[in-house]
């Protein structure tokens, strides 16, 4: 068994082709790339609006108990009521990318939020009194010392997109997740087999990536000696 | 760095090993629980009842599947032998499996798929010689019963648009415009000898496409026009809903799909008597109607395999 | 010059936080707002700088109402200080105290320039530049906040607690240090503090905050411990103040004696009294008894309870210094430590009796409101 | 939604297997994460290891977790076990950075004070420490909870029934009502299963409601 899967894994002809590894790797990354970008867009300044004003933290609790909601579920209702209205391609696409946006929002907005809620209060004080206007504090202040929780929030989220994003192959999705759904069927184990290593290991290299993007953006007098402290899973958020 | 990695790996390891441990020992008692709780409520909309081993019947993910593994089991109840099903397992190559290692006992089939299964040189479409050849392939352990009349076939299928723009009629047509079409299958239609290769080698039928699809999402994107052909069986009741067109199989390269039973050589005796007088009164046509009566009006597969057993007086 | 006009704040809530501010801060001079939780004195510091809005009547700086001028940008012109630093956990140490002149634009080199020039002025090692400040203790990173608030050299300074979150011996120590810069500097501030000690000890002038934003009393601290204008005042500054008061009366000509005096090292035969021992310049060591000593005397054999009074000190240090010295004479010195005389116990509530208390002042009234006593004295 | 009048029943058998999927990994997963992370705290250098390897588990997806339990565990590939193990791993790396950040909320000088009356290191583990860090492993076991309610759905792609049935079966049959019933039945279900874990916890933590009062 494993050693079929590393052949398979390692054979040329998996990696080539339209239905290759090659392939559906980059449209994993393309499509979580997509997913995650777009949950950052909605979620941030949303979070950002909600830990600065300390308003509305429904939407924070809201989007936590959205959780619980079946990503399966979603994705067949969504492919039903949204499949029909689009034409093109599209169709396989765009309801796994909004079903997989849903899933990403809760811990980009849980740590954008935390994060702006947990920045020094004096800090923010000194802020405008050293006369900062509304968005110089925002962006110069209350942003970069979110920071470490808004980025293991993203990161949180892009571990899940990546893991969740196979089961959008279920409803048509390209990507890993093809692997899965299509070994499963066909009852090839080396491919389902081959298909999660490859899953894992794009999560976790993409993680590495997002841990060096984290030491490079984030200040060190934020982090001080907790460098252990970088290693982020979804229960943090 | 390197250390920290390495002493990683080897604790995932040990942990996925103490969990996966654990993990057998320590739930084996509230699952058993949970199964039987699970079949007797599922046998309670039959009237259960008889002694002895219980008989699982399965069943593939698709509708038609699921309604005769409801009849079988119904049957099996009736006649006073204790059944319950286990509906939705998947795919063959997943519920041949689970067959062979005995989770389920009974799982309704189809001639020719079964030939191909087991043959992928096979080539026999003639229904009877098909239900002949099939009994020396299966392995020792399966024992296919009396085939029914009723047949599924898979069958290419377009929209009525598509057959007008591109004057199909049958499969053949579809070589010279293949090359422009994309084609939607469940995903095992791409590895199968009687799938994409076996279009393309009996009828040079090439698409340009391939789009791994199941259940409603297939349906829907033939209809929405994301793909222009598809795999769908013959007596799925969508096919008459949405007006589609079913290009004729003239070399019969899906062959012949009788309805007929397969079960473990052990409970073979036990079911025998019972599911061949199923087998008898199922005909096609009354299995199109039931699958428009569980997919269309969306009654319980259950009622409606009840009912036909009521009529048939099984 | 800082000027309320009737400013009064009330919070969405319905709680008046300032009622009715009438109170001017000299330029040059500390005033501090001193009072109970609850009083006000944070909202209405808070309200100089437009950190909070007043709901009616006016501030006004240097004869500007600050309605009219852009929040923001009038911020860059008030060195502001709180309670714990708050500096920017982000950035570097020399980062955050060029925070404001980076606000306005400055170039780089004189930026890093005037920041490394206030480190050294707040007493910081130049090494600590290039450090966070989650890598510098409580009183370093209230150094820095101060470094920060004076970057642009505002004429106005506003200090919320500024001291409160650090320890006593370190409170004292920038209390000090803070007093010798704005003797160089002469700002014009704003100090907040629950400390009615701190506040007698930073303020030029004290106002008292009742609950509820009431001013109790406005006066010089001296003033204030000896004339509390009523029973609020009164409790609020505490026991000892007749004691505390002291430190306000400069000593006058006190009977000195001479005193005998032994080097570090020698030996003496007298056995019955204390002696005083100093340095080769004359600077007081502390006592020894004789009796005790069984040859020269060392660093061992030295009793350094009692205090040390300068001549040009308060009545308070002088008194304190005959009350400690175990000789009960108190160790008196000139400005530059060296010994001039001891004084007693008697001799100096024989000068405190003589001395006048601060006079009361005709049109302060237990109850009214304090008078302005700035508005007399400064022109502005 | 004729469909959901006469059938909405099916949700209490598929319900109760739905909840013993998801709830026995719970109390697995907490048992096994329990030891775990008091590993990582006794053992500074085992703490990221730890931490890092749970989070590892934590990218397989789940779907092919399900599929590839029956040739590691070597059980029957429609056995519940295969879900209740991959469950149970995916509860345990949630619940082992927990529980070590838990016991690390334990207040530093309560342990001293522990250590100080002669508590020794399991009886002071269990007696004050555990104790102590139950609120914050008892958010990680509601994290938990719904993140397992709703995985455990994928496990209808496998054969395993449960409430996740109701969502393929919907999705096949396009029946709406049935796909909206089992998203329903799974949301309550989560809600149940939060609303048991706080009452346990709140049992089990007197001291925080009078803290409160």
């Amino acid at each position: 068994m494993i050693q079929s899967i590393i052949e398979w894994l390692l054979s040329p002809e998996s990696w080539t082709g339209s239905s290759g590894i090659a392939t559906r790797l980059w449209e994993h990354l393309l499509y979580s790339a997509i997913v995650v970008v777009l949950a950052c867009v909605i979620a941030i300044p949303l979070g950002l609006y909600i830990g600065h004003a300390g308003r509305a933290n429904w939407a924070v609790t809201l989007a936590n108990s959205a959780r619980a909601v079946p990503t399966l579920g979603l994705l067949f209702a969504m492919t039903l009521v949204v499949g029909p209205m689009i034409s093109s391609e599209l169709a396989f696409v765009i309801p796994s990318i909004a079903v997989l946006v849903l899933l990403a929002i809760p811990p980009v907005l849980s740590g954008a939020y935390a994060g702006v809620a947990s920045v020094d209060p004096a800090a923010r004080d000194a802020a405008r009194g050293v006369g900062m206007r509304p968005l110089q504090v925002l962006t110069r202040v209350e942003v970069p010392c979110a920071l470490p929780l808004l980025l293991s929030g993203i990161r949180a989220a892009t571990l899940q997109v990546i893991a969740t994003a196979t089961i959008a192959a279920y409803v048509g999705l390209g990507g890993l997740g093809r692997f899965l759904i299509d070994g499963l069927a066909s009852g090839d184990y080396v491919r389902t087999a081959g298909g999660a290593l490859l899953v894992a290991a794009l999560a976790l290299t993409v993680d590495g990536v997002l841990a060096l993007v984290e030491r490079y953006a984030v200040s060190p007098g934020l982090t001080g000696k907790d460098v252990g402290d970088t290693a982020v899973v979804a229960s943090t958020t | 760095m390197h250390r920290t990695s390495r002493s990683a790996g080897v604790l995932a390891l040990a942990t996925a090993a103490l969990l996966t441990l654990t993990a057998c020992g320590g739930s084996s008692d509230p699952l058993s629980s949970e199964t039987t709780d699970d079949s007797t409520a599922t046998d309670a909309a039959t009237d259960g009842g008889g002694g002895g081993e219980e008989i699982v019947v399965g069943s593939a993910n698709f509708s038609e599947s699921v309604l005769l593994a409801n009849i079988y089991a119904g049957a099996l109840n009736n006649a006073g032998v204790n059944a319950s099903t286990n509906t939705g397992i998947g795919s063959r190559e997943i519920y041949l499996n689970a067959l062979e290692d005995g989770s389920i006992d009974v799982i309704p089939e189809y001639t020719g798929a079964l030939g191909f299964f087991y043959d992928p040189e096979f080539s026999e479409t003639d229904p009877q010689a098909v239900y002949d050849v099939i009994q020396g392939l299966l392995p020792e352990d399966f024992v296919v019963l009396d085939r029914a009349e009723a047949e599924n076939n898979d069958s290419v299928v377009v929209t009525q648009e598509t057959a007008e723009e591109y004057d199909l009629a049958a499969i053949p047509d579809l070589a010279d415009v293949a090359g422009e079409l994309s084609f939607g299958a469940p995903p095992e239609f791409e590895t199968r000898p009687q799938g994409l290769s076996g279009l393309q080698e009996t009828y040079g039928v090439e698409f340009a496409s391939f789009r791994p699809l199941t259940g409603q999402a297939l349906v829907q994107a033939l209809q929405n026009g994301q793909i222009d052909a598809a795999n769908i069986f013959s007596t799925d009741p969508a096919i008459v809903v949405n007006d589609f067109v079913v290009l004729e199989d003239t070399e019969k390269l899906f062959g012949s799909q009788n309805m007929v039973p397969l079960v473990r050589a052990d409970v073979a005796d036990t079911v025998r008597d019972t599911l061949n007088a199923v087998s008898a009164e199922l005909t096609t046509e009354q299995v199109t109607e039931m699958l428009r009566q569980t997919d269309v009006e969306q009654r319980n597969p259950e009622d409606v395999a009840a009912e036909f057993l009521e009529q048939a007086g099984l | 010059m800082i000027r309320f006009d009737r400013v009064t704040k009330r919070f969405p809530d319905g709680t008046v936080a300032v009622d009715e501010l009438d109170l001017t801060a000299p330029t040059g001079k500390i005033t501090v707002l001193v009072g109970p939780s609850g009083c006000g004195k944070t909202t209405s510091l808070r309200m100089v700088n437009r950190m909070i809005e007043p709901t009616s009547g006016a501030i006004y700086l240097d004869g500007t109402d600050t309605a009219d001028l852009k929040a923001a940008e009038m911020r860059r012109g008030i060195g502001y200080v709180i309670q714990h630093a708050g500096l920017f956990p982000h950035r570097t140490i020399v980062e955050n105290i060029g925070a404001v002149p980076t606000l306005l634009g400055w170039d780089k080199k004189r930026i890093q320039e005037r920041s490394m020039e206030l480190l050294e002025r707040v007493g910081l090692d130049p090494s600590v530049a290039r450090r966070y400040p989650s890598q510098l203790s409580g009183g370093q990173q209230q150094r820095v906040g101060v470094a920060r608030a004076l970057a642009a050299d505002p004429p106005v300074m506003l200090m919320d607690e500024p001291f409160s979150a650090v320890d006593p011996v370190v409170r004292e120590q920038l209390q000090d240090e803070f007093l010798r810069l704005q003797d160089e500097l002469d700002k014009t501030i704003i100090f907040v503090t629950h400390d009615i000690d701190e506040a007698i000890k930073m303020g030029d002038q004290v106002a008292v905050l009742r609950v509820g934003g009431r001013l109790a009393q406005m006066a010089d601290p001296a003033y204030l411990l000896t004339h509390p204008a009523d029973d609020f005042v009164a409790d609020f500054v505490g026991r000892d103040r007749g004691y505390r008061a002291l430190s306000f009366q400069a000593s006058p000509r006190l009977p000195l004696h001479s005193e005998r005096t032994l080097l570090m090292g020698e030996a003496t035969d007298r056995t019955d009294e204390w002696i005083l021992v100093v340095d080769d310049e004359h600077r007081p060591q502390g006592w020894v008894e004789p009796s005790r000593l069984s040859g020269p005397v060392t660093e061992a054999d030295l009793q350094r309870g009692g205090t040390v009074a300068r001549a040009s000190g308060s009545l308070r240090a002088a008194l304190d210094a005959a009350l400690s010295a175990p000789s009960r004479r108190g160790v008196i010195v000139d400005d530059s430590g060296e010994l001039i005389g001891t004084v007693r116990a008697h001799e100096v509530l024989a000068a405190i009796e003589d001395a006048d208390r601060p006079e009361l002042q005709d049109d302060d009234q237990a109850g009214s409101p304090a008078p302005d006593p700035a508005a007399e004295h400064t022109p502005s | 939604m004729t469909w959901i009048q006469d059938n909405w029943t099916v949700i209490f058998p598929l319900g109760w297997s739905h909840a013993v999927l998801a709830g026995v990994p719970l109390v697995i997963g907490l048992i096994l994460a329990i030891p775990l992370g008091w590993a990582a705290r006794r053992w500074r250098r085992a703490y990221p290891v730890i931490v890092s390897t749970s989070g590892l588990l934590y990218t397989i997806p789940s779907l092919a977790l399900f599929i590839l339990m029956p040739l590691i565990l070597g059980t029957q590939i429609l056995d519940p076990v295969n879900v209740v193990a991959a469950m149970t791993v995916y509860t345990v790396a949630l619940l082992v950075r927990t529980v070590a950040d838990g016991l690390g909320s334990v207040p530093d000088h309560v342990q001293q004070a522990a250590t100080a009356m002669g508590y020794g290191g399991l009886r002071r583990f269990l007696v004050v420490e555990l104790p102590l860090a139950i609120p914050v492993i008892i958010a990680g076991l509601r994290v938990a909870a719904v993140s397992n309610v709703s995985i455990v759905s994928v496990a209808s792609l496998i054969g395993v029934s449960q409430l996740g049935d109701l969502l393929v079966d919907g999705f096949n049959r396009n029946i709406p009502g049935e796909l909206l019933l089992g998203i329903a039945a799974c949301l309550a279900l989560a809600l149940v299963f939060d609303v048991v874990i706080t009452a346990v916890g709140r049992a089990l933590t007197p001291w925080t409601r009078t803290a409160r009062a």
